[in-house]
């Protein structure tokens, strides 16, 4: 049920951001009619998750092939350990009830794929990267591409974070930075690596953020700007980029006409 | 010379940006570069001298998310 | 140009501008010439005296003015200063009845005010308006208090109307109109 | 004390990191942390702590859960009103963690009984929502000798900070002298606030709080993280320590909790 302006339930949940100038009896309202797909239900996906939810955005998709794991638990704080075993799009979906019952919640218990990107992403005004493995990510900014939908970006690895959001066709995308992913196996992914739980804390509250600040048209959004997080310095950075003439797909002359997959990295741990 | 490298200030001896990025030991495949706010093609990197002064941005993969 | 960084609660007087330019050579001039653009910023960031108060504090690029030149720090082109004063929020909050406005006054009580009871009776002339002393200081001679007057805010406004008329003085606190 | 495997496999992402190892590990599940204020800023740093296996983790708030909380404070639930925060707290913690022990102090901190609830506890986490508490707090943790992550939101903008001025660095008020007059700069529920600017300084408390744990690289302690969301910048301030600090300088004034802390916000 999206946000009732004249339901007193509703303003008293609400009322400490109805009482910002920003925001409002408008904004707020804005916020319960949006659809918001988060990709990834885990250590990014959590916090973006819960903190939608109990902002009030109206339609909450989440799309994970996972179950939950005991490994995750160290930072995927909407999952709990009666959880584990259970599909995270189940256990994600329990929480955010829980928090905010008038929140709707879309579960898609699938991996995303060239075939099916499109058709999943269409139905949502915004997405959110909170994957795990480089062809996903780059699926993810050429699908929010083709199908015009604002992306915002995270990236997170033992001590270091990174935001940035995508306004497809106006600012810089993923591959105008990376124009492909790195060859498989000379990243340590995020499994291999281990991660500082807060770490993706962090992130996925500032991606929820910048979802907030698309939904309500204010504030400067991350584009054409990296957001870099050195958790053992506790130092951000803003790193400018541009949108690249030569970029393969939204540069001036693309070579990538169509969704592709990347071949998959090989993981030396279990996830 | 002086140099300024994701934010801090270094002394290198100079050279292409391929050979900086030798010098730190960061593999070329591994990486997006800017130099001065402008981000260079992989090709560009062989290319590219390194000039006193210069503010260069190693921006490496971030894969994880879970 | 000087950069200035407006924090939050200033920027009502900023017309919203988290940033702001301006010229000066050092920060009373600055905070002179900030005054000049946007009357009223200078009573927020300095006392009655002119010196900076105690819980708002200036940095220039990343230094704090204390422990610099105070007021006479010198700045130059380029500079960024940050206005940066403590803010508290954090935890808990008691339900707002959000449909109504609230606003809150600081209310000072001359000499010879102290002892009527004016509250009492602007509740019976506007009795649509709720109102809640949140903090109070009476004393022998002198006597303040912050109320929050809830209600419709044209009643609101009638209300605090009635209560300068009874020689009241009356400074808006924080401006909180609810939707 | 050692792990068991189940622990080995929870706690691996973070065992596999060589700053923090077996070893950090096992500090954190040594540590007893306790947070002040269970609300927008302990809820997401409860959570984290929580998460990574700090071995005690403390609640103190004297609240009960309302419907207006929950726009940002994502330790409680609907089902949750009306109970009181620390035992809402509590069971959420205690269900996404079962090794952690959640002490609950269902109770407002004053100066006669805030020495007595941190001794327990080896740091201290501030989500306090008034100066009174911020200063009382601040100034407990100098003459206990606890260090203290402080963090703190209005509307779209956020401060946080690590205080130890028992080694060396400053106090909260080396940064702030004197809390502000009633009425002057906005306090308790003056205002409303982003509700994700909560859950983003409430981790990063969390983050600074495994640092201070393990000894991961730099300490906060000295600097001032400033940030805006709606800008989406952040920026770092030097804290010097003040020579004239009232409570940590040469020359304190402050030599007890005796001072009139209920300024403000005693409502």
């Amino acid at each position: 049920m999206p946000f009732v302006p004249d339901s007193e339930e509703q303003v008293t949940r609400y009322s400490r951001h109805i009482l910002l100038p920003e925001v409002g009896g408008k904004g707020q309202k804005k916020i319960g009619q949006a659809r918001v797909l988060v990709i990834g239900a885990g250590g990014l996906g959590s916090p973006v998750a819960l903190y939608l939810a109990a902002a009030g955005v109206g339609t909450i998709g989440i799309i994970d092939s996972d179950v939950v794991d005991l490994s995750n638990l160290q930072r995927q704080v909407i999952h709990h350990t009666d959880d584990v075993g259970r599909p995270k799009v189940e256990s994600a979906k329990a929480k955010i009830q829980a928090l905010n019952p008038s929140v709707e919640v879309e579960t898609h218990y699938s991996r995303l794929t060239a075939d099916n990107a499109l058709d999943i992403i269409g139905g949502y005004d915004l997405v959110v990267d909170g994957v795990d493995n480089f062809p996903a990510k780059f699926l993810i900014n050429d699908a929010c591409f083709f199908a015009k939908k604002p992306l915002v970006h995270g990236g997170i690895l033992r001590f270091d974070g990174r935001v940035f959001t995508i306004l497809p066709g106006q600012s810089a995308c993923y591959r105008c930075v990376f124009k492909q992913p790195p060859p498989p196996g000379m990243v340590a992914s995020c499994q291999e690596a281990g991660v500082i739980g807060a770490l993706a804390g962090v992130i996925g509250t500032i991606q929820a953020t910048e979802v907030l600040k698309l939904i309500l048209g204010k504030g400067r959004p991350l584009t054409d700007r990296l957001l870099d997080y050195d958790a053992r310095l506790t130092r951000f950075r803003e790193i400018k980029i541009r949108k690249n003439p030569h970029c393969p797909l939204c540069g001036a002359h693309p070579e990538i006409t169509q969704l592709i997959e990347h071949e998959a990295e090989v993981c030396a741990v279990k996830p | 010379m002086r140099v300024t490298i994701n934010g801090k200030a270094e002394e290198i001896t100079g050279g292409t940006v391929l050979e900086v990025l030798k010098a730190k030991d960061v593999e070329p495949q591994m990486v997006a570069v800017e130099v001065n706010s402008k981000m260079l093609e992989r090709h560009e990197l062989g290319l590219t001298r390194i000039k006193d002064g210069d503010s260069i941005e190693l921006l490496f993969y971030m894969g994880g998310g879970r | 140009m000087i950069k200035v960084r407006i924090p939050t609660p200033l920027r009502p007087l900023t017309g919203g501008k988290g940033e702001v330019e301006t010229q000066a050579s050092d920060i009373q001039s600055m905070i002179e010439s900030l005054n000049g653009q946007f009357p009223g910023l200078k009573d927020r960031i300095c006392d009655g005296g002119g010196e900076i108060r105690r819980f708002v504090n200036i940095y220039l690029n990343e230094e704090d003015i204390r422990f610099m030149n105070g007021k006479t720090t010198a700045l130059k082109d380029g500079d960024e200063v940050s206005i940066v004063p403590a803010i508290a929020g954090g935890s808990p909050v008691k339900s707002h009845k959000a449909s109504v406005a609230h606003l809150r006054f600081h209310l000072r009580f001359p000499e010879d005010k102290i002892k009527e009871p004016v509250l009492c009776k602007i509740n019976r002339e506007f009795p649509s308006v709720d109102t809640n002393i949140r903090r109070a200081d009476v004393r022998e001679k002198t006597g303040w208090m912050d109320v929050e007057f809830s209600g419709d805010a044209g009643d609101i406004e009638k209300a605090i109307e009635g209560v300068r008329k009874r020689g009241i003085i009356v400074d808006p606190i924080e401006l909180n109109v609810v939707e | 004390m050692e792990f068991t495997e189940s622990q080995i496999e929870r706690y691996s992402r973070h065992i596999i990191l060589s700053e923090v190892g077996g070893k950090g590990q096992k500090k954190l599940a040594a540590a007893k942390v306790l947070i002040i204020g269970a609300g927008g800023l302990g809820s997401p740093a409860a959570l984290y702590l929580t998460a990574a296996g700090v071995g005690t983790v403390g609640l103190v708030d004297g609240d009960v859960v309302d419907l207006s909380n929950l726009q940002r404070q994502i330790l409680h639930t609907t089902a949750t009103i009306g109970k009181l925060k620390v035992e809402s707290g509590q069971a959420m913690l205690s269900a996404l963690n079962p090794d952690v022990s959640v002490k609950i102090h269902p109770m407002n901190i004053a100066s006669d009984n805030i020495l007595r609830l941190i001794a327990d506890y080896d740091l201290l986490l501030d989500g306090s929502d008034n100066f009174a508490t911020r200063y009382l707090v601040n100034d407990a943790c100098f003459f206990a000798k606890k260090p203290l992550i402080s963090g703190s939101i209005f509307r779209f903008e956020g401060q946080l900070t690590t205080l130890r001025p028992n080694d060396g660095f400053p106090c909260y008020r080396c940064l702030y002298a004197e809390p502000p007059p009633a009425g002057l700069v906005p306090n308790c529920q003056e205002a409303g606030v982003l509700g994700v600017l909560a859950g983003t300084i409430g981790v990063l408390q969390a983050a600074e709080a495994v640092k201070e744990i393990v000894d991961i690289g730099e300490s906060l302690a000295g600097s001032m993280l400033i940030y805006d969301a709606l800008e989406m910048s952040f920026r770092r301030t030097r804290i010097p320590k003040d020579p004239t600090c009232p409570l940590c300088g040469p020359n304190p004034r402050i030599k007890d909790l005796s001072a009139d802390y209920a300024v403000s916000c005693s409502l």
